[in-house]
C-alpha cells in the first residue's frame, strides 16, 4: 500500500511540471518551485531514515542528561525507600507529547522494577490510564517482577486541569515521593505541580514540549528536557522507527539549513552572488 | 459595560466560590466548576447548532439549492459512531479526511510559511540590527542565537569538544530567551488576576471609586 | 475486505486530501483552488461536529453518575441542567447578543473562566518564594534575565533606571528572536515530517489502535 | 499580600511613565497609514479567560481604525467566547464610545459587521483565502453577507487592506503562515505576554508589521491612540506586584544559599 502510494507521487507532480505555464491561471507557480524542491528533499530524507531504521540499520542519537537523572532519581528513592511518582501530561493519548511521555515511562517503570521501588502514575484521561498500565505492567513483566505490578499503580485522578492539579498536590504532600517526573504536555498546572514538589523535597525532573511552561520548569525543577528534547528523548528509548527516522531526517535538515546560513553569510559579506541566494528562498 | 447590579452579583459569587479553591477544594468551588462545564458544553451545543447546522447546512441547502452539502453533513454525524464498538471504525474515515486536509496545510504552512522565510531573514550583516551599549551588535547575536539553538536541538552528535562548546553557547542563549519569556508570562498572569480583583472591589462592591 | 474499510479507505482519505492542498498550492489553477475551498468548508463542518463529541461523551459520562446515584451525583445534576438550559436556549432563541444564551455566556461563563486563570498569579508568587531556586548556572541565567526583564516592562523600573526599557527592548529582539527561531525551525520540521507521515499513511496512530 | 499589592495602587495612583516600544509604534503607524475609509480584517481570537489582558486592545484598535473611518470585518477562530465576545465589545463601542466622540453612532452591516465562528481554524483561513462567501455563508446572526453595504466587493484577502489579530493563544501563526504567506495581505498583532516572546521573529523576518505584547503593549498601545484605559489603568498595580514578585524570589534564593542549599 506504501508502495502504492510513493509510487503515484511523481505521476501527480509531473502533469503539473509538463505544464508549467505563466500567466494568471497558471498550471504551476513557478514562483513556488523552491518550496517544492525543498519539500521533496525533506520528504526524501525523512523516508529514506525511515526505512534504514525498519532494515535495523543502528542509528545514533546521543544521551540526554535528563535520562541519566532518571536512573539517579529511581536509585535515590531505593535508598530512601520511597515511591516515584510519574505524570505523562494531561493530555489525550492522541497528543504525541502524551505518547513520548509514555514511552519514558515505560524506562521508568523497568528501573523501578529493576530496583523493587513503589511507582505511581497518576493521568487524567480513562485511555491514558489503559495505556500507562499497559506499558507499566509490560515493563515489570520484562523484569521478571511479573508479581510486584498491580493496576492500582495507575490512577485515574477525575476532572480537570485544576482538579487534577488539586489531587496530585495531596497525593504528594501525603505520600512525599523520593522523584516526582513530569513528561508530557502541561499547561498553566505546571507551575502548581513543580511548587509543591519542590517543597516536599523530591527530586524532580520535567519534560514538555510546551515552551511557555519551561521557564517554570527549569526554575523549579532538577533537570528538563526543552522541546525537542521530549521527542528525542522518547526515540532514543523505544526506537520506534518511524519516529527515530524522521528524527535523524530533521537532524539532516537542520544541518543543510545551518550551513546554508554559514555559507550565505560568508557570500553576502564578500560577493554579490549572496543576494542570489535570498532570491532562491523568496516565498510567494 | 453596563452590567446591572443582580448580574454583577451572580458574576461575583461565581467569581469568589472559584477563588475560595486557593484556601481548598469546597463544595462552592465544586459547584462553581460544575455550573462551569455544564455552560461551556451547552454553549458548544448552542454554537454548532447556529454556526454549522444553521448556517452551513441548512441554509445552502434549502435556499440555495446546494444538496451536495448533504454530504459533510453524513460524514460530520459518522464521527459519533466511535461511541459503538462494532461501527467506530467507519468513524475513521471522516476523520482521517480531516487529518489528511490538516496535514497538508500543515505541511505547507512549515515549509512555506516557516523555514524558508525564517532561514532567509538569518541571512543579514552580522553588524546590521541595533549594539547593546554600543559594543553587541544585533545581527551577530541574532546569526550565533539561531545556529547555535539548531545545533544544541541536534541529537546525532554527542556534545563533546568544538560542538558541545557551540551547544554550550546555545545553553546559554535558550536561557536568556526563557528567562524573557518568564518575566513576560508573570505579567500575563497578574493582569488577569488585577482584571478580577477590580471587578470585585470596583464595580460589584464598590468600595471604592477610581479617578 | 473488512481491512480495506478499517484501514486502507481511511488512509486513501487522508492521502486525496491531503494531495488536493499540495497540488492546489502548487498549481494555483483556478478549478483546483476551487475545488480545495470547496473541500476547506466540508472540513469546518466536520469539525464542527467533533466539537460535539465531546459533548456527547461528557453528557453519557454525567447521565450515568446521575441515574446509578454514584459519587457526587447533585453536582452532576447541576452539570447536566446547565448543559441543557445554554445549549437549548441556544439552538431556540439564537446566540447574539440580547438572547438568553448570551447573557449566560456574558455573565457566567466568562467570570468563571477569567477567575480560575487568575489564581495563577497567587502561585506564581507562592512559587516565586519557595520554588524558583537558582540551583544550576542554567537557571540562574534564566532568573536574573527574567528580573531584569520584569523590571523593564513595569513603569516603575524605567523610575529606578531609565535605560531598563531600552535592554529589555533588546534582550526580546537580539537572544530572544534568536532562541525562538531556532525552536520554530526545530518545531516546523518535526511537524513537517508528521505530516509528512501521515500523508502517506506511515502515522496511523491518531486513528487509534 | 499579593491582593494588598494589587489594590493599593488602584486607590493611590501611581507615577506612571510610558516607554513606547518600537514593535508597538510600528503597529500604530502602519495603521495611521492604511487610507481612510478602507476595510480591514479584525479577529477577536481570544478565550474569555484573558480578556483583561487582551480587550484593552480590541477597544484601542477600534478607536483609532474608526477615527480614521475604517470599516471593520471581525471574526473569531476560537469556539469557547470569541463571537460573543465581539458582539459585546462592538455594539458597546458602536453606542457608546462612538456617540461620545463622533456624536452618532456606528452602524452595524455598514461600518461593522461580526461573521462569527466558523470551526477547523486552519480550513477557515486557507478557505478564506479563495472565499470569504463560501466559509461564512451569513453574519453571526445568520443573516446572508450579501444583504450589507459593508461586504459589496469584498470576499477575499486581497479585497481588505490589513489584517489585525488580537490573540490570546497560537493561531497568530497559522495567520501568518497561510493568511500573511500565501495571500499577501499584512499581518499586524496584539497578543497575551504569553505568547508575545515567540513573535519577535516574525517581526524581524517581515512577515509581521508589528506587535504588542500582553498589558505593557495594551498600554503603549492606549497611549499612542491617546485613549488612556483599562491598561494603562491596570499597569500601577503591575508594578507593586511585580516588585513583591522579585523580592519573593531574591529572598527565596537568598534563604536557599544560606541554608546550605537544601530545599
Amino acid at each position: 500500500m506504501n508502495a502504492f502510494i510513493r509510487a503515484l507521487l511523481p505521476v501527480i507532480f509531473a502533469p503539473g511540471l509538463a505544464l508549467a505555464g505563466n500567466g494568471s491561471d497558471p498550471w504551476f507557480r513557478m514562483d513556488r518551485l523552491n518550496t517544492l524542491i525543498f519539500l521533496l528533499v525533506f520528504a526524501v530524507m525523512v523516508l529514506v531514515y525511515i526505512r534504514l531504521a525498519k532494515m535495523g540499520r543502528p542509528l545514533f542519537l546521543r544521551k540526554l542528561a535528563g535520562l541519566d537523572a532518571m536512573d539517579e532519581a529511581v536509585g535515590r528513592a531505593t535508598e530512601m525507600g520511597k515511591p516515584v511518582l510519574f505524570i505523562p501530561g494531561i493530555q489525550e493519548v492522541s497528543e504525541i507529547q502524551t505518547i513520548a511521555g509514555l514511552s519514558i515511562l515505560g524506562k521508568v517503570a523497568a528501573f523501578t522494577a529493576e530496583y523493587e521501588t513503589p511507582l505511581l502514575v497518576t493521568v487524567q484521561y480513562p485511555v491514558v490510564m489503559a495505556a500507562a498500565q499497559e506499558i507499566v505492567k509490560d515493563s515489570y513483566t520484562n523484569a521478571g517482577k511479573k508479581d510486584l505490578y498491580s493496576d492500582s499503580m495507575v490512577q485515574y485522578v477525575a476532572g480537570s486541569q485544576f482538579a487534577l492539579a488539586a489531587a496530585v498536590n495531596g497525593i504528594m504532600t501525603r505520600i512525599k515521593p523520593a522523584a516526582n517526573i513530569f513528561m508530557g504536555a502541561f499547561y498553566a498546572e505546571s507551575l502548581l505541580l513543580a511548587e509543591t514538589g519542590n517543597l516536599t523535597g523530591a527530586i524532580q525532573i520535567a519534560g514538555t514540549a510546551n515552551p511557555e511552561q519551561l521557564p517554570f520548569f527549569i526554575a523549579a525543577c532538577d533537570y528538563t528536557l526543552m522541546g525537542e528534547e521530549l521527542y528525542a528523548a522518547s526515540a532514543y528509548l523505544s526506537g520506534e522507527p518511524k519516529i527515530l527516522g524522521s528524527l535523524k531526517g530533521q537532524d539532516l535538515m537542520k544541518i543543510v539549513i545551518t550551513v546554508l546560513m554559514i555559507i550565505s553569510i560568508i557570500l553576502l559579506l564578500t560577493s554579490w552572488k549572496g543576494i542570489f541566494i535570498l532570491k532562491l528562498l523568496e516565498t510567494a | 459595560m453596563n452590567q446591572t447590579f443582580l448580574e454583577m452579583t451572580v458574576a461575583g459569587f461565581l467569581i469568589l466560590s472559584i477563588f475560595s479553591f486557593l484556601y481548598k477544594d469546597n463544595p462552592f468551588y465544586r459547584l462553581a466548576e460544575h455550573i462551569f462545564a455544564g455552560l461551556t458544553a451547552g454553549y458548544y451545543v448552542g454554537l454548532i447548532w447556529q454556526t454549522v447546522i444553521v448556517q452551513q447546512l441548512y441554509v445552502p441547502m434549502t435556499q440555495e439549492g446546494k444538496w451536495e452539502m448533504v454530504f459533510p453533513g453524513i460524514m460530520g454525524i459518522l464521527m459519533f459512531t466511535r461511541f459503538f464498538d462494532r461501527l467506530s471504525h467507519i468513524s475513521r474515515i471522516s476523520l482521517a479526511f480531516v487529518m489528511g486536509n490538516t496535514a497538508g496545510i500543515f505541511l505547507v504552512q512549515q515549509l512555506h510559511g516557516l523555514i524558508l522565510p525564517q532561514t532567509q531573514a538569518t541571512i543579514i550583516n552580522p553588524l546590521s540590527g541595533n549594539w547593546l551599549f554600543g559594543i553587541i551588535p544585533g545581527g551577530l547575536v541574532i546569526i550565533v542565537g539561531v545556529i547555535t539553538t539548531l545545533v544544541y536541538f541536534y541529537f546525532s552528535k554527542e556534545q563533546k569538544g568544538l560542538f558541545g562548546k557551540t551547544a554550550r553557547v546555545g545553553i546559554v542563549f535558550i536561557m536568556i530567551s526563557f528567562g524573557a519569556h518568564f518575566g513576560y508570562t508573570v505579567m500575563a498572569r497578574l493582569s488577569l488576576l488585577i482584571g478580577q480583583v477590580k471587578f470585585v472591589t470596583v464595580d460589584w462592591l464598590g468600595l471604592f471609586n477610581l479617578n | 475486505m473488512s481491512n480495506f474499510i478499517r484501514k486502507q479507505l481511511p488512509m486513501l482519505f487522508a492521502f486525496f486530501a491531503g494531495m488536493v492542498i499540495l497540488v492546489a498550492f502548487f498549481s494555483g489553477k483556478k478549478i483546483i483552488t476551487d475545488f480545495r475551498s470547496d473541500m476547506q468548508v466540508w472540513v469546518s463542518i466536520i469539525g464542527g461536529f467533533t466539537l460535539l463529541l465531546g459533548v456527547a461523551s461528557i453528557s453519557s459520562v454525567n447521565l450515568q453518575k446521575v441515574i446509578t446515584r454514584g459519587k457526587d451525583w447533585p453536582y452532576k445534576l447541576v452539570l447536566l441542567v446547565c448543559l441543557a438550559v445554554s445549549g437549548g436556549f441556544g439552538i431556540f432563541q439564537g446566540t447574539e447578543s440580547g438572547t438568553v444564551y448570551d447573557w449566560l455566556f456574558q455573565n457566567m461563563v466568562t467570570p468563571m473562566m477569567s477567575s480560575m486563570f487568575a489564581m495563577l498569579a497567587f502561585f506564581i508568587a507562592s512559587a516565586a518564594y519557595r520554588a524558583f531556586r537558582a540551583r544550576t548556572l542554567e537557571a540562574t541565567i534564566l532568573l536574573i534575565v527574567a528580573i531584569i526583564v520584569m523590571l523593564g516592562r513595569i513603569p516603575l523600573g524605567q523610575l529606578l533606571f531609565s535605560e531598563l526599557p531600552v535592554i529589555t527592548e533588546w534582550i526580546m529582539n537580539y537572544p530572544n528572536l534568536a532562541v525562538q527561531r531556532g525552536i520554530i525551525i526545530g518545531a516546523a520540521l518535526g511537524a513537517a515530517s508528521m505530516s509528512i507521515r501521515i500523508i502517506l499513511g506511515i502515522e496511523r496512530t491518531y486513528m487509534g489502535k | 499580600m499579593v491582593l494588598l499589592a494589587t489594590i493599593i495602587p488602584f486607590i493611590a495612583g501611581f507615577p506612571q511613565p510610558i516607554h513606547i516600544s518600537k514593535e508597538s509604534r510600528d503597529l500604530y503607524d502602519w495603521v495611521e497609514n492604511i487610507p481612510d475609509g478602507s476595510t480591514i480584517l479584525l479577529t477577536f481570537d481570544y478565550y474569555p479567560s484573558t480578556i483583561a489582558e487582551v480587550e484593552p486592545m480590541s477597544r484601542a484598535a477600534i478607536k483609532q481604525c474608526w477615527r480614521k473611518n475604517l470599516k471593520l470585518i471581525t471574526l473569531s477562530t476560537v469556539p469557547l467566547g470569541g463571537p460573543n465576545i465581539a458582539e459585546r465589545v462592538l455594539n458597546d463601542m458602536a453606542t457608546g464610545w462612538a456617540v461620545e466622540e463622533f456624536g452618532e453612532e456606528k452602524k452595524y452591516g455598514i461600518d461593522f459587521i461580526n461573521l462569527g465562528y466558523k470551526p477547523d481554524y486552519k480550513a477557515v483561513i486557507l478557505g478564506m483565502g479563495d472565499s470569504f462567501r463560501r466559509i461564512y455563508p451569513t453574519d453571526f446572526a445568520g443573516v446572508s453577507l450579501d444583504s450589507f453595504p459593508i461586504m459589496r466587493d469584498i470576499d477575499r484577502y486581497e479585497d481588505v487592506e490589513f489584517l489585525f489579530i488580537i490573540s490570546d493563544n497560537g493561531i497568530v501563526d497559522e495567520w501568518i503562515t497561510i493568511a500573511n504567506r500565501q495571500f499577501g495581505i499584512p499581518i499586524g498583532s496584539g497578543v497575551t505576554a504569553v505568547m508575545a516572546p515567540k513573535f519577535y521573529s516574525y517581526l524581524q523576518s517581515r512577515q509581521m508589521v508589528g506587535l504588542l505584547g500582553g498589558m505593557k503593549g495594551a498600554s503603549e498601545y492606549e497611549n499612542l491612540v491617546g485613549a488612556e484605559g483599562m491598561a494603562t489603568l491596570f499597569m500601577g498595580p503591575q508594578s507593586t506586584v511585580h516588585l513583591i514578585i522579585i523580592l519573593f524570589i531574591l529572598v527565596g534564593n537568598a534563604a536557599y544559599f544560606i541554608g546550605g542549599r537544601k530545599p
